[in-house]
C-alpha cells in the first residue's frame, strides 16, 4: 500500500499496465517529456520510450481519429484531451466513430479506446478549463463513461477502462488531483465499470453524486445532523441505478448533485429514474444541486456557481423537512 | 539580403494513356501485363454494371440512396492493384471497384445501401474499413491504422480515398498533419471528380490543383490522370514504395469525374451542364482500356459480348445474395453495442415489446405494490 | 392563407426575412443553384443572389464558425448543415464560442444566428442521417433550441429565430417535411420561443412530445380511448414547463415522447422538472418513450427503434393504469 | 507527354533589420518613420515591462495563470502598425503589444487573466475581438468578421493571429480554405514562436516553413524575420494592400521565440534547452529597435532611463486600474446569457440563495399544500 494522490494512482495505473500490456501507448498534447500540463504522464516517456509516450500536433480530433485506427488494429491507445473543454473539436470522431463502430460493423471491427480528461471546476483556471460535459458523452450511445472521485477507485477503474473492449471517456476530477492522498494498493486491481460505492450509509436521505462533488457532498453530510447515504455513482454509463434504487427505496428522500449545468444535465435522467423505479417510496420530490444554466464564470465568481456545502447542506434540510 | 527564397517546389502530372489512345510506353510498358490489364478491365465492367443495377434496384424501391461510382472506377482499381494484400484500404462511398479487386463480396455493398449493418461485417483478412458516411472522417483512422503497423514494426501500409469536397474538412487536414509530422507510412488518394453534390470543386480548393495541399505539410505529393488506369498504377507505385521506404505519407490527387448524379437522391441536371458530361464520358477510364487492348489485339467484340453476358449473370447473383439474406435480428442492434451488454440496456431490449414503464416488469404485474 | 407543406413554410419565412432584412444571408452546402438537399432553399439563390445565398466548402466547422464572425459584425448569418449528424465537426464552435461569446464578453459581441438542422429518423436514409441530438444543446447554456411539427408553427417560429438576437439551433423534423399541408398565413406573423402548443386536450393524461414525434403521439392518442391531452413543447431552450406543469397538475398523470436515446436525454429533464413541480399530483411515475440507448440501426430496423403508436398507447394505457 | 509540371511556385523570406544590426535600406528607408519608430519602441517597452509585472502578480497570488508576450512584441505590434484603425484585428493571447497600440486599455487583459470577464468587455470603437483560449479557433471568426464587410462593400479587412500549434487545428484549415475560395480579404498572421507548450514545431509542422501551410490554398504567403519590426511592417503592407485590392486573403509567418515559459503554470526548463533561450534572447525584438534608434541617433540612455521610469509608472497604474475594480456583480454571469433572461433562469438566478428544491420558492413556503 502506497498514499497516494489522484495523479499517482492514475500514473501508477498507467505504469503498470504499459508494462503488462505493450499494446498500451499514450498520445496527446504535451502527455511526454513534459509529462503532461497536470504531470499525470510524469516520466513515462522516459520509462516507455517515445513510441510508446508520443506528443501529438495539438487537434483533438486527430488525437481521437487516430486512436481510433490504433485501436481498430488492436492496439489499445490513451489519448489525453488536455482539458474537458478542449473535447469539442474530438466530439465528432468520439460520437460518430468510436461510439458507432462495433454496432455499425457488428462487431468486425471495434474501438477499444481509453480518452483521459480532466474535467470540472475550482482550480482558478481560465474560461474553458472548468467544465463538466459528461452527460453529452453519457446520451452518446456505445461510449463508456467514467469518473472517478478517489485514487483508490482512479486505479481500479481506470485499469477497468484500459481492459475494456469498447470505448471509454475516463474523467478525471481536476480539482482533487492533489488535494488528498489515499492508501492504494501497489498490486493491480480492476474495480468494474457499473458499480457505485456507497461513501457512508444512512436512513434519511440519499445523496447521489459523481467526480469532485462528491468531496463537498461529504463535507456537507459530516456537517448536517442528518442520517444521510451518500452514493458515488464512479462509473456513469453504465450506471449503477440498482444502487441508487435500494438506497431510495430505504431513505425515502433524495438528493443529486452535479457541477454540470443543471437543465439536460444527467442528475435529470437520474431524478427520472429514481421516479420510475421508487415513485411510491418517494416522500419528497428528489432534489438537484447542480450548477446553473449558465457558462460556469471566470474564476472569480466560480465559487458562486459550483454547488458547495452550503446549497448541499440546505437542499438536504429542505428535502428532509419536506 | 532582404529577400531570400525560404522554399521552391513543383509539383508533376502523370499521364499514360490519354482519352485518345495515346500512350507513353517509355513509362506504361510492363507497367501492367495483358493478363492482368484484361483482369482489371474485366473488374471495372462488373463494376460499372453493379451501378447499373443498383441504379435501378433503387428506382424500383428495393433498395436505399445509393452512390454511382461511374466514370471513377479506375482509381480506386489501380490503387487496390498495387497494394499488398495486407494493406489498409480505407475507403470513402465511391471505391467499389478496388474494394471487389481486394476481395470484398459486392453483396456488401449493396446490403449497406439497402440499410443492413451486415454489409459492414467484413472479413478481418481483407483489411477493409466500412463505407465512411461522414465525409472527410475516415483518412484520420487510416492515419492510426498505419501507425500502428509502424508501431509493430510491419511493413503494411494503409491508403485512404476521398473526395475533392473531403479536403475541405478539419479532418482532412489533421490527418495530413498527423501522417507527415509523425512519420506515418499513409498514401493519401483524393479522387478529385470535380464536384460535392452540386458544390464545384473550385468552392472547395480553388488553388490550381489539390495535389498542392499536401505541399502545407511537407508531403511529397503528384497529380494523375485519374481516368488512366496506368497513370494511376504508376503514381501509387511511387507512392507506396516511398511509404514502405521511408516510412512516410504520399499524397495523390486523381482527376476524374462523377459521370452520374451524386447518389440516386441527387438530380444533377439541376447545376451542372450537360457538355461537361459529354466532354467527360468521352474520356470514360473503361473505353480507354478497352481501346487501348483492341490495339494491343487482346480484345475484340467477341469477349466483349462474352464478358457482358458473365457480368450480366454475376450482378443478378450478387442481387440475390444481397436480398436473399434472411432479415436482420432485431436483437442486433442491441447486442451489438457493446462487447458485454450493460444490464440496463438488456433490460431496455427485453421490455421494449412488453412494457414501456420504467423498463422494469415488476412494476407492471403489481402496479400498486411495487 | 396558403396550403404548405413544412419545407415551404420554412422556404416562405426565409423568403420574406431575407425581403425585410438585409442582413439575413443563408451559407452552407448545396444551399445555392440545389437549393439544399431537401430544396429548403429551393429558388432563394436565384431571388437573392449569390451574394446572400452562399455555396461553401464542405466544413461544418467552417460554416459555423464563418457564421459566427458574419454575426459579430452585425449581420443575421442563417447557416445550414445538411443533416444533423453533420453538427458534430460544429459541436466545438457552437458550444465553446456561439453560446459564450455575449457572457463572455458581457454583452460587448453577440451572435444572432440561427442553424438550420434537419433532425430525425424515419425516412430510410442512410447512416448519421436520422438522429436526434437535440439533448446535447439544450444542455450547453447560452443556446436557444427550437423544433416545430407543423408547417404554421414553422414559420412563425423560424422568423423568431431570424429576429433573435441570441444563438438559435433549428431543427427541422425531416420526416415530415412533406407529410403533410396546413394553412399557413402568407403574412409574416412570430411565435413566441419558449411557449408549447396544445394539440389536444384531455383529462386522464398528459403527453409531452416535440418534433415528428408529436404526429405520432397525435395517431395514439386517437386510437386510444383515453382523454389525453397533448402538449407540443415546439421550443426546447427555453421551453414551457409552465404549461407542463398546469396540464399535469390536471390528469396527474404524464408520458413523454422522444425519439433521441432515453438516458440523458431530454425526456429525462421534463420528467425530473414535473417531480420537481407536480410532486404531491403524481398519481403515477411519469414515463418515456423513447428511442433506446443504442445507435439509431441502419433503415432496415429504424422502425424497430422510433417510438411508434404501439409503444405511445401502450404507454398511455399503463401510465392511466397504474 | 507523360510528366508534366502542373504546379510551381518558391516563398520569399523578408528580413530588414537584423540581429546583427544590419538594416537594408533598400527597403527599410521610409518604412517607418522615425517618430512612429521612437512610439512603436514605447509600446514594445511597456509591454514588456507588463509582462514582468503581470509575472509577479501571478506569482504573488493576485493573478491567475498569465501567458507572457516576452520576444514576441514585433508581431502583432508592425501588424497593428499597419492596419486601418477599423480592421477587425482577431487575435489569441500573444498580442498585447498589438492590441495595446490599437487602443486596447491594458487593465483589460489583466483582468482577463484575473478571472474577470470585464476584461472582455472591450469597446466597439477598437474592433478587436477578445483574448480567445481554444487554440485555432478564432481564425473562422476573422473569416467571418471580414466576409461581413465584403458582404457590405465596405474596405475593412481582418487580420487574425495564431501560433504554430494553432495551425495543426481542423479549424485553421477550414478559415485559410473558405477565405481563399470565397475570397475573403483575411490576414493570416502565424507567429511562428518554435514551441506550443513543450511540444517543438515540428511536430506541428514538418514542413521547411510554415508558410508553405498556405499554398495549399493557392494562397499568397510569406516568411519574415518575426522578431524584425522593419520586415513585419514590410509583409504586413503587401498582404493588406492585396487584401484590400484583390480582395483576397494573404498568409504571413512571423519567425519568432517565445523567451518565457508557456504561461505562469508552465516551466520550461522541463523541454527545452537553455542554449537555445541564449540564441534567441540575443534575437530580442526589442533590443534591435533600440540599437538601430541609437545608430540613427534617436535614441540614448537618458532616454531610456526615462522611459524606464515612466513605463514603470504606467504599469502600475495599470494594474491599479485592474485590482481597484469592484467585485464583480454574481448576478452578471446569468443575466449576460442571454438579451433576454429566460423565466427559467431567472428563478434558477432569484432562488439560488433561498432554496434548491425544485427552484420553486412557492414549494418551499408551504410544502404540503403545494
Ligand atoms: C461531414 C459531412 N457533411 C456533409 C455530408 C453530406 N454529403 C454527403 S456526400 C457530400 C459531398 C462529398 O463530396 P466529395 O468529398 O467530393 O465526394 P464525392 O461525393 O464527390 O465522391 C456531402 C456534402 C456528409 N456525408 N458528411
Ligand atoms: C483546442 C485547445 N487545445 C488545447 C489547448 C491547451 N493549450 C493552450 S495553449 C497551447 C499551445 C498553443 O501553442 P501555439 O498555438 O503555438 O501558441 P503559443 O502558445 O506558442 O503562442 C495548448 C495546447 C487549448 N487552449 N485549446
Ligand atoms: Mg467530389
Ligand atoms: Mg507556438
Amino acid at each position: 500500500m502506497a498514499n497516494l494522490t489522484l495523479v499517482q494512482a492514475i500514473n501508477l495505473a498507467l505504469v503498470q499496465e504499459m508494462e503488462k500490456d505493450d499494446r498500451v501507448l499514450l498520445l496527446g498534447e504535451d502527455v511526454g517529456l513534459n509529462g503532461g500540463v497536470f504531470r499525470v504522464t510524469e516520466g513515462l516517456q522516459k520509462r516507455f520510450g517515445d513510441h510508446r509516450v508520443v506528443d501529438t500536433p495539438l487537434a483533438e480530433s486527430g488525437i481521437i481519429g487516430t486512436s481510433i485506427g490504433l485501436a481498430m488494429a488492436g492496439l489499445r491507445p490513451v489519448p489525453e484531451i488536455q482539458f474537458e473543454g478542449f473535447l469539442g473539436p474530438a466530439y465528432d470522431q468520439l460520437c460518430s466513430h468510436a461510439a458507432r463502430m462495433r454496432t455499425r460493423t457488428r462487431g468486425g471491427l471495434t474501438v477499444p479506446l481509453t480518452v483521459r480528461v480532466p474535467v470540472g471546476g475550482g482550480i482558478h483556471a481560465p474560461e474553458l478549463h472548468s467544465d463538466s460535459p459528461e452527460a453529452i458523452y453519457i446520451h452518446q450511445p456505445g461510449l463508456k463513461v467514467v469518473m472517478p472521485s478517489s485514487p483508490y477507485d482512479a486505479k481500479g477503474l481506470l485499469i477497468a477502462c484500459l481492459r475494456d473492449p469498447d470505448p471509454c471517456i475516463f474523467f478525471e476530477p481536476k480539482r482533487i488531483y492533489r488535494a488528498f492522498r489515499e492508501e492504494v494498493p501497489e498490486d493491480e486491481y480492476v474495480l468494474p465499470i457499473g458499480v457505485a460505492r456507497t461513501v457512508c450509509e444512512g436512513d434519511d436521505l440519499t445523496v447521489v453524486s459523481w467526480g469532485a462533488s462528491v468531496v463537498q457532498c461529504m463535507q456537507a453530510i459530516e456537517a448536517s445532523n442528518r442520517s444521510v447515504e451518500l452514493i458515488d455513482l464512479r462509473t456513469l454509463y453504465p450506471f449503477d441505478m440498482d444502487a441508487v434504487e435500494r438506497s431510495v427505496k430505504k431513505t425515502g428522500r433524495c438528493v443529486i448533485v452535479h457541477e454540470a449545468p443543471k437543465t439536460a444535465g444527467f442528475g435529470g435522467e437520474i431524478a427520472a429514474r429514481i421516479m420510475e423505479r421508487c415513485f411510491l417510496h418517494l416522500e419528497a420530490p428528489v432534489q438537484r444541486v447542480a450548477g446553473f444554466d449558465t457558462i460556469m464564470p471566470y474564476y472569480k465568481l466560480e465559487l458562486e456557481y459550483l454547488p458547495d456545502t452550503e446549497r448541499i447542506g440546505k437542499a438536504i434540510e429542505e428535502t428532509v423537512a419536506y | 539580403m532582404p529577400i531570400t527564397t525560404a522554399f521552391q517546389t513543383e509539383i508533376q502530372r502523370v499521364s499514360i494513356l490519354d482519352e485518345h489512345g495515346q500512350f507513353d510506353a517509355e513509362l506504361g510498358d510492363g507497367l501492367i501485363s495483358n493478363d492482368d490489364l484484361v483482369r482489371l478491365y474485366e473488374d471495372m465492367a462488373l463494376c460499372r454494371k453493379l451501378d447499373e443495377v443498383a441504379f435501378k434496384l433503387q428506382r424500383s424501391g428495393r433498395m436505399g440512396t445509393y452512390p454511382q461510382n461511374m466514370g471513377q472506377e479506375a482509381t480506386s482499381l489501380g490503387a487496390a492493384y498495387v497494394l499488398n494484400q495486407d494493406d489498409w484500404l480505407v475507403t470513402c462511398y465511391r471505391e467499389n471497384c478496388g474494394l471487389f479487386h481486394r476481395g470484398l463480396p459486392p453483396e456488401k455493398i449493396l446490403l449497406h445501401w439497402m440499410g443492413d449493418e451486415r454489409g459492414n461485417h467484413i472479413d478481418p483478412e481483407l483489411c477493409v474499413t466500412p463505407i465512411a458516411v461522414p465525409i472527410g472522417t475516415q483518412m484520420l483512422h487510416a492515419t492510426g491504422l498505419a501507425w500502428a503497423s509502424k508501431y509493430r514494426n510491419e511493413s503494411r501500409i494503409a491508403c485512404t480515398f476521398f473526395g475533392d469536397g473531403a479536403t475541405s474538412e478539419g479532418d482532412f487536414h489533421e490527418a495530413m498533419n498527423f501522417a507527415a509530422n509523425l512519420d506515418i507510412p499513409v498514401v493519401f488518394f483524393c479522387q478529385n471528380n470535380h464536384w460535392a453534390i452540386s458544390v464545384p470543386g473550385h468552392i472547395q480548393c480553388s488553388a490550381p490543383t489539390v495535389a498542392q495541399r499536401a505541399l502545407a505539410y511537407g508531403m511529397d505529393t503528384i497529380q494523375c490522370d485519374g481516368n488512366d488506369l496506368f497513370a494511376v498504377v504508376h503514381c501509387m507505385k511511387t507512392a507506396t514504395e516511398h511509404a514502405r521506404k521511408e516510412g512516410r505519407p504520399f499524397f495523390i490527387e486523381g482527376v476524374t469525374y462523377r459521370l452520374g448524379d451524386h447518389t440516386t437522391a441527387d438530380d444533377a441536371r439541376r447545376y451542372r451542364d450537360q457538355d461537361e458530361v459529354d466532354l467527360w464520358t468521352e474520356r470514360d477510364p473503361i473505353v480507354r482500356i478497352r481501346e487501348h487492348m483492341k490495339s494491343l489485339k487482346i480484345w475484340d467484340d467477341s469477349k466483349e459480348a462474352q464478358l457482358a453476358e458473365r457480368v450480366e449473370e454475376e450482378t443478378s447473383a450478387i442481387v440475390q445474395r444481397a436480398e436473399g439474406i434472411e432479415a436482420p435480428n432485431d436483437d442486433d442492434f442491441f447486442t451489438s453495442m457493446y462487447a458485454d451488454l450493460p444490464a440496463d440496456l438488456r433490460r431496455q431490449m427485453d421490455t421494449r415489446r412488453t412494457s414501456s414503464i420504467g423498463e422494469d416488469p415488476s412494476q407492471i404485474e403489481n402496479p400498486q405494490t411495487a
